[in-house]
């Protein structure tokens, strides 16, 4: 049985320590449950130990606990293959060894890389970049005024020398759930990889990875209710020995001597140093937390939510939303008339509501939409319809102030 | 909402609607960018000056209220100023929004006492000091770092 | 007043949770104390929140205290300097930084890379790898029997194409405290940049990184009583422009167009992503504890008990210790007659006693020294005479087990 | 203590203080490196085999009682077997340490079950089947995975 919804706001401390609290930018980082939290702590003060080199109890426990968060990840993704999952720093590490770590080798003068216009800028600079680096091209797929994917030119976009297509599963400014099993299935028609980032949707929607038959998948822990500084990239298997580190250490390695070394097996290889330990711990329990929840009921919840905001945006008046995807998710992005969106979040938090103004780390989106910055709303499970009122009530109040 | 009436003031609301030379100039000898990363925010300040002296100054962009605000300050308060004065202004701005003024209150401009509230939101500095900054590495350049 | 050392076992709860526990492996990764394990517990239930985006309070305080470590980091180095200080994931990532992002770009055929024969993998592969990759020559300064380094040959071996000297602070594997301060003037006199790795000495031994001079610092906060994930790259200011980020991503930049990135200077430019942030407040907690220390009583507290227990390890016999250094901090290597390191972590193991054994990744150093693998036992200031004589009591146990 | 005891059988001690062919066997056909990087435990194993049957086996290194031991046992198993046989014995000993026994335990070795202490000590299972894996995957690529 799936744990309740309209309770589940106990089980995040944060609230209760601060009741007046309304968070909408679980998009950027969402808050962590009391078991995450526990899991953290019980960590550091009972088992606390490095992994993969001890012989006592604590290293080898760790060590166990660690390299099974591996099959809890690949449960989470849809994965049938725990040793497809390596631990990162976060998102932007990930996409950034396979950029640097894989293609880099493959990339040569007038190859192209292909993204989309609505990526984060860790899902664009590292192409950007890289392309840059080699003479290689990128090419942006564009974005309807709809805010979703342009998909009638990506047949003559994906060519024979593309190889890669780096796409957002939703995007972090719109909340557009693209549709990437059709994507995925167009590219690989054309035997090009597909690099999902997977940021905005693990730990919140249904993943299907084997299915989906993504190449490579990415994601965060700390945005889906698990601790900062710790990352995942799947990699399907063909392409795992091709990987190579961008950091060479401890821990990574076979064999050294003076002038040679002989580097572990994916994904091990990509894991030098001292690995986050707890981080990874947490995650762990993150997923466990995740698994007691119904993906389904909640992505379907937090929409219900998002819907609602549109709406009452729309009676509001003053508000005008960016894009109108069909399919979304929890994020919803605005602007109110005359008002900067700085301006409108500063009001915002003057009545304790958390929300986020900017370019939202996707600036070439919002070029291409022709705004410079936006007011973003993103909702979670801990979040609620008096949320949405409060909000609503604090902007009618910032109409007012405004035109005094 | 007692903060919020003091960090969006009337004066700098005004300068806000209604910015000080707000206009893009064509071919102006110097243009200086204003730009902050967090959140989108540019502005370019077109300058004309010689060695000594700044004769004409506007400004345009994108910015929340108290950038622009900030921005059209700076444009009234710069303008027709010799650079060495105006260096010292940028000065006298940015101290007194890190509330470490270089002179009494009663010394400074309606203008710049406008900014006040800023002290009560330090997430707002940057917003405050963003054109000012970019003046006052401009100005120090020109004039050299250690006169 | 500092601490007073001889209950501050107590404020470290893994003793509390584990009363039967001989720690002996604070070489790898350290305990934490209370007050660092409540400042992680502390941020996840009350100030949860990523940093430098957000105008709402949770955000504004996260991004105040986040940065105001570099601070704090900065007094317990000796740097007088704040932005010259960057937060990694850990060592191995600082030091991966600067062979990647800054020397990789000025070596040429046949320019050189000076380390000793003393130094962890973290510190000795990615030189390695690099001169591998350029055409340059690896310099291995040696080490003596004793477990010094072998300074006669140092003024030979660093010449006018000698790029960057890397050198530890104190060795992982012997606990020989290398004369830095020495040494960075011999190589200054020649212009040669050097890189200290200081994995095993922040946290333990006084710093004074400007008066040494040197050009680059490094180590990890899970070895100074902080948390896994998070390290710190100190450079020097005039190099940091030059340092290039191997990631990049959101956070990291001043301006994205779709076909260029204008970077944000360091030490921003190497922070891409959303960071550690919770690991970053931890290390500022760590800090915290430390300046309540005094650094010079501890390490002569340290040092007391390993010279103790490399007495008492002569007195049972049947025990060959690795180096005699003359300066030495809380580290000892040492091998049982005819019993395999292995075999005695495993019997040392079913007494809780937690030590290392293999080659704790200095492969090059043992390798020099004719020896496979060995034990190490490392101190900290919670370890007491008791660990020592419990330690000892074990290894008799085992001779005789081993002889039965 | 009564666990290390099973750990360190007499027949694993013995095996380590006297293991059988080890000698290093210079121009052997085939030598195969056994390395774990934890510890640095490393043996060769020096092999004189045909298309079908292993007709000579001796081991020389460094490590562990455990993985010493363990490689003795090896050598002895596996001389004068065929590729076939010897494959069988591998996995009949890789699944015995990882406590899925591929048969009833009367019908193992004496050696054999002297590593049934490692059952207590998963953190030697490598020590265990350090030799063997190297072996298997040497044996399975002469077979052909499918066989
Ligand atoms: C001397 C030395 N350098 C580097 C490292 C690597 O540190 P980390 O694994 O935290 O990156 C260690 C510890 O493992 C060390 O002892
Ligand atoms: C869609 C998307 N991709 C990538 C990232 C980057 O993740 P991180 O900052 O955790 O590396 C984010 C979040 O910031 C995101 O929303």
């Amino acid at each position: 049985m799936a744990l309740p919804l309209h309770t589940i706001k106990d089980q995040f401390p944060i609230f209760k320590n601060r009741p007046e609290l309304v968070y909408l930018d679980s998009a950027a980082t969402s808050h962590k449950p009391d078991s995450v939290i526990l899991a953290l702590n019980d960590f550091s003060e009972k088992e606390n130990a490095s992994v993969h080199r001890g012989l006592y109890d604590l290293s080898t426990d760790a060590t166990r606990r660690f390299e099974n968060v591996r099959k809890k990840v690949s449960d989470l993704l849809g994965v049938s293959n725990p040793s497809s999952i390596a631990f990162t720093k976060g998102t932007t590490e990930s996409i950034n060894l396979i950029a640097h770590g894989l293609i880099r080798k493959k990339l040569k003068l007038g190859d192209t890389i292909a993204v989309t216009a609505m990526e984060h800028h860790a899902n664009f600079i590292p192409w950007q970049q890289l392309c840059h680096q080699r003479g290689a091209l990128l090419n942006i797929l564009p974005v309807t005024k709809n805010g979703e994917l342009n998909l009638s030119g990506i047949d003559s976009m994906l060519g024979p020398r593309t190889r890669l297509l780096c796409l957002t599963h939703i995007s972090n400014v719109l909340g557009t759930i693209n549709p990437i099993e059709e994507i995925i299935s167009i590219a690989h028609r054309k035997k090009i990889p597909v690099l999902i980032d997977a940021a905005q949707s693990t730990g919140h929607y249904p993943m299907m990875v084997d299915s989906w038959d993504a190449d490579f998948v990415v994601f965060s822990a700390h945005k889906m209710f698990g601790p900062f500084g710790t990352g995942v990239l799947y990699a399907k298997q063909e392409f795992a020995p091709y990987i190579e580190p961008l950091n060479f250490g401890g821990g990574a390695i076979r064999n050294v001597t003076t002038e040679h070394t002989e580097f572990l097996d994916y994904p091990y290889k990509l894991e030098p140093g001292t690995p986050h330990v707890a981080g990874v711990i947490g995650l762990g329990a993150a997923i466990d937390f995740i698994q007691q929840l119904d993906l389904a009921e909640t992505s379907l919840f937090t929409r219900n939510l998002t819907q609602k905001f549109k709406a009452r945006l729309h009676e509001l008046g003053g508000a005008r939303i960016l894009g109108q995807p069909s399919n979304f998710g929890s994020i919803v992005s605005f602007q109110m008339e005359n008002i900067h969106p700085h301006d409108v979040a500063s009001f915002l938090a003057q009545a304790n509501i958390a929300v986020r103004a900017g370019h939202h780390c996707a600036q070439p989106l919002l070029e291409s939409m022709g705004v410079p910055a936006t007011v973003r709303v993103s909702f979670s499970i801990y979040n609620t319809e008096q949320d949405i009122d409060k909000t609503i009530d604090a902007l009618a109040a910032l109409k007012r102030f405004w035109s005094r | 909402m007692s903060d919020l009436k003091t960090l969006y003031s009337d004066i700098i609301r005004h300068h806000n609607e209604s910015p000080f030379h707000f206009e893009k100039i064509e071919h102006a000898p110097v243009v200086l960018r204003a730009n902050n990363p967090v959140c989108g925010d540019r502005f370019d300040l077109f300058l004309t000056a010689d060695q000594k002296r700044i004769s004409a100054l506007h400004f345009h962009g994108f910015g929340c209220a108290i950038s622009k605000a900030s921005a059209s300050v700076l444009v009234k308060s710069l303008e027709g100023r010799s650079l060495h004065e105006a260096n010292n202004i940028c000065n006298e701005f940015i101290h007194f929004i890190d509330n470490k003024p270089l002179h009494a209150p009663q010394e400074l401009t309606d203008d710049f006492k406008a900014f006040s509230g800023v002290h009560n939101f330090p997430e707002r500095r940057d917003c405050a000091i963003l054109p000012w900054s970019a003046m006052k590495t401009y100005l120090e350049s020109k004039l050299g770092r250690n006169n």
